[in-house]
């Protein structure tokens, strides 16, 4: 075993230990701040397996946005386990069942970083690795293979964003703005802290986006931390100053946009006499040039709808508000 | 040279991270554990990107987009340069706020004592005035029962 | 290039990480207050950071050093969330642990 | 080369399937947490688990011992030449995943158009010497002369899972915080009672 494999498998076990202790937590306050751990685990985890995109999405998403979610959550429910931890029976022995038939099927399984396993001999891989700068000039081949490859695949998961929100929207519209709890700015050391490091956010998150050609990111990883400086300035001052760099009614538009101006490019491809999202069509003399053009578009429409599903999902949570108890 | 050089310093960096770990792990109690903490957020993380920077430096081959990694290096240090005093800053402030007694915790009225304070004098008396539990016995017993701001109320003078 | 020595201190300081990680769960999972809690996980968002940046530097490809930068960042961000939402009891008395 | 390995041989390179053992183990505490825990809030952070877990079980998947993330190197860009034959893998050269870049290279170097769009940020920098490289440094990720990267199919789907999936966790967080806001609880069996409660007052009326 490599030394890198050794982290990996210590990490795991780490994961697996994490994840026993979030069950035995009663207080739910502390089981998201485990799962906070837990995700900033798991990213390690992917980085140490070469993942580093899904690291770059992890860190965006799982250690940020989705602990945000679940402490306002936290905030607007409660945030004890009113039920004793005893073991159920019944559910563990489902679990300990179908964990059981797992291992037994994984014995089949190809061995973790085989390079002989049937996953990497595959057509695909093959393709994508060998053919893909060719195709695209683009030398991060997880953006070539999200934004042009499969890129039905990912108009698909931009939808289900939208989709997402739109449920959020409706579940949680109707603001009760006076009660809610971002009403009132915190400290002034955290409000000036933030402010300085807002602006560098959202440079770094444009760098991110337009550099995920070339290295980790792209429109998902982009999206989410330009959420995410949003989020800081409504959390360090209040929901309304956050609301004035963007407002509700402007998010709310560019939530379809995004997927919109995907879509837009895969039928101007179609015009352009291609297929759909077929981006060689963009430019016919320069194949790779129209794919570089297709990818970072639509990146950008990936960017667009994740920033503002994001954001729109933190004001529906954070203007909720909590029933007077 | 220069990556062994590096490395050292990303060890003593990571050593003194360990030290705040443990700091963290043995002191008494939640004022105390934060010293731990704030060493290895400030002093230890630092000297890891300082050695890291060092180590960029030391690199010399097809890797060498060395500028834009020591300005991402730069970057993350003064990130948490930034961040970490803040958030340890925030957090001590609403746990003491919030009640967390100790043996480590200090007493508010002393410090309001003091020509400066926690955020100057007048803002550390309007604390006394309107806290929680932390205040001592008899200024809780002047103060009306229902005066329990919530974290977020801050400061509002 | 990497140099063997500097490889080798780099791994010692991965597993110096390592430990420090391991440490601040365990904190983490004994509380006893919420605030220790906050504290572990702040930490070990910080260690994250820089195994994140030593792990580039073992694979020999520092450029991914940016999920090392957004990770600073959402740490920062939990953190801030965390104090904003967190009047979630009155109690600050030690919670039962694993 | 292209069957699918019925069985595994020490023989083979890879390090176990300890990765399985693991992943499973996640699961299964997702699903447990899913199943046995009556409050709605820990089922949420249960399916978490879970969604974490089937994560790294594709990602895992996508490893390659000794490989590095699927961003070209430099040296793999088309205008480098990377062949460097090592020694004695002699039953490995069919490695898809392995498959050199340098071929592909040889293809494509009269188009010369290829720095115009790649080739020009300083991650590729391309005064490469990759001989140097492969030569001295311990930590490359060089097999039989040929770059290992991790397969990206699993990480792409991944990525986009984990963006949909903290989607899908606010819609279910929202559903949550509606629940609690007309029963008043997020315990499951609580909101059962008051449900035949009400039912049984309906039927009565």
């Amino acid at each position: 075993m490599t030394f890198v494999s050794t982290i990996t498998l210590v990490f795991f076990v780490l994961l697996a230990v994490v994840a026993v202790a979030i069950g035995k937590m009663r207080s739910l306050f502390a089981a998201v701040m485990l799962s906070g751990i837990f995700s900033l685990l798991s990213a390690s985890l992917f980085v140490l397996m070469d993942a580093v995109d899904v690291a770059f999405t992890e860190a965006a998403v799982g250690a940020g946005i989705s602990t945000v979610l679940m402490l306002m959550v936290l905030h607007l429910t409660s945030d004890k386990e009113t039920h004793s931890n005893e073991v159920k029976v019944f559910p563990l022995l489902i679990a300990v069942l179908c964990g059981a038939v797992l291992l037994y099927a994984t014995q089949d399984m190809p061995h973790f970083g085989d390079p002989n396993a049937y996953i990497h001999q595959s057509a695909t891989a093959d393709h994508y690795l060998n053919q893909s700068y060719d195709d695209s000039h683009i030398p991060n081949i997880v953006t070539t293979v999200l934004a042009s490859y499969r890129g039905f695949d990912t108009l698909g998961e931009t939808t289900v964003v939208l989709t997402a929100a739109v449920a959020v929207m409706l579940l949680l519209g109707r603001p009760k703005e006076e009660e809610h709890d971002l009403s009132k700015s915190p400290d002034p050391i955290i409000e000036v802290g933030a402010k300085m490091l807002i602006p560098y956010i959202l440079l770094f998150a444009l760098y991110v986006q337009f550099h995920g050609d070339f290295g980790p990111g792209g429109g998902f990883q982009a999206g989410v931390m330009f959420a995410a400086a949003y989020i800081l300035h409504a959390l360090s001052g209040t929901v309304r100053s956050a609301q004035e760099a963007a407002s509700e009614n402007v998010v709310e538009k560019l939530i379809p946009l995004g997927v919109l101006l995907y879509a837009a490019v895969g039928v101007w491809c179609v015009l352009k006499g291609g297929n759909f999202l077929e981006y060689n069509a963009l430019d016919p003399e320069h194949p790779a040039h129209g794919q570089h053009l297709g990818i970072l578009l639509v990146e950008l429409g990936v960017g667009i709808t994740v920033f503002s599903a994001m954001l729109m999902i933190f004001y529906k949570f954070a203007l909720r508000g909590r029933e007077v108890r | 040279m220069l990556q062994i050089i590096g490395s050292v310093i990303l060890l003593l960096g990571t050593f003194i991270c360990m030290f705040g770990a443990i700091g963290l792990l043995r002191l008494p109690n939640f004022f105390a554990r934060t010293h731990g903490a704030s060493i290895t957020d400030t002093l230890g993380a630092l000297l890891c990107i300082v050695g890291m920077v060092v180590f960029t430096f030391g690199m010399d081959d097809p890797m060498k987009f060395n500028l834009l990694v020591v300005v991402k290096l730069v970057s993350i240090g003064v990130f948490l340069l930034v961040t970490s005093p803040i958030a340890g800053h925030a957090l001590t402030r609403s746990a003491y706020r919030r009640g967390l007694n100790g043996k480590g915790a200090p007493n508010l009225e002393d410090v309001a004592n003091l020509p400066f304070g926690i955020h100057g004098a007048a803002d550390t008396r309007e604390l006394l005035e309107g806290g929680e539990e932390w205040v001592s016995r008899e200024a809780r017993s002047e103060q009306e029962p229902n005066n329990s701001d919530n974290l977020n109320s801050g400061e509002q003078s | 290039m990497i140099d063997p020595i500097a490889s080798n201190i780099l791994f010692v300081s991965t597993i110096t990480i390592m430990m420090t990680m391991m440490l601040a769960i365990v904190r983490a999972f004994m509380g006893p207050s919420v605030y220790d809690r906050i504290l572990a996980v702040n930490m070990f968002g910080t260690k994250t950071v820089i195994l994140i940046g030593v792990l580039g530097y073992l694979s020999g490809r520092p450029a991914f050093l940016d999920i090392a930068l957004v990770y600073a960042l959402m740490n920062f961000i939990t953190t801030i969330a965390v104090l904003r939402y967190s009047d979630f009891d009155e109690s600050p008395e030690p919670e039962e642990g694993v | 080369m292209n069957i699918l390995l019925a069985t595994s041989t020490t023989a083979m390179s890879g390090e176990g399937v300890y990765n399985y053992g693991l992943v499973i183990f996640l699961m299964m505490t997702g699903l447990y947490l899913v199943l046995a825990k009556g409050n709605m809030i820990k089922s949420v952070i249960g399916l978490n688990i879970f969604q974490v877990s089937v994560i790294m079980f594709y990602v895992s998947m996508g490893r390659v011992e000794h490989g590095t993330a699927p961003i070209l190197l430099e040296q793999d860009l088309p205008h480098h030449d990377s062949e460097h034959g090592h020694d004695n893998h002699d039953d490995s050269e069919d490695h898809g995943l392995l498959q050199t870049r340098s071929d592909v290279a040889l293809a494509s170097t009269a188009d010369g158009n290829h720095d115009a769009d790649g080739g020009t940020d300083s991650d590729v920098h391309p005064q490469a010497h990759p001989e140097d490289t492969e030569a001295n440094s311990p930590s490359l990720h060089t097999v039989d002369g040929r770059t290992a990267y991790s397969n990206p199919l699993p990480h792409v789907l991944m990525l986009t899972a984990i963006v949909v999936g903290v989607a899908t966790t606010a819609l279910a967080l929202a559903l949550v915080v509606r629940i609690r806001e007309y029963y008043e609880t997020i315990e499951e069996d609580i909101v059962d009672a008051i449900e035949n409660r009400l039912q049984k007052e309906e039927a009565q009326s």
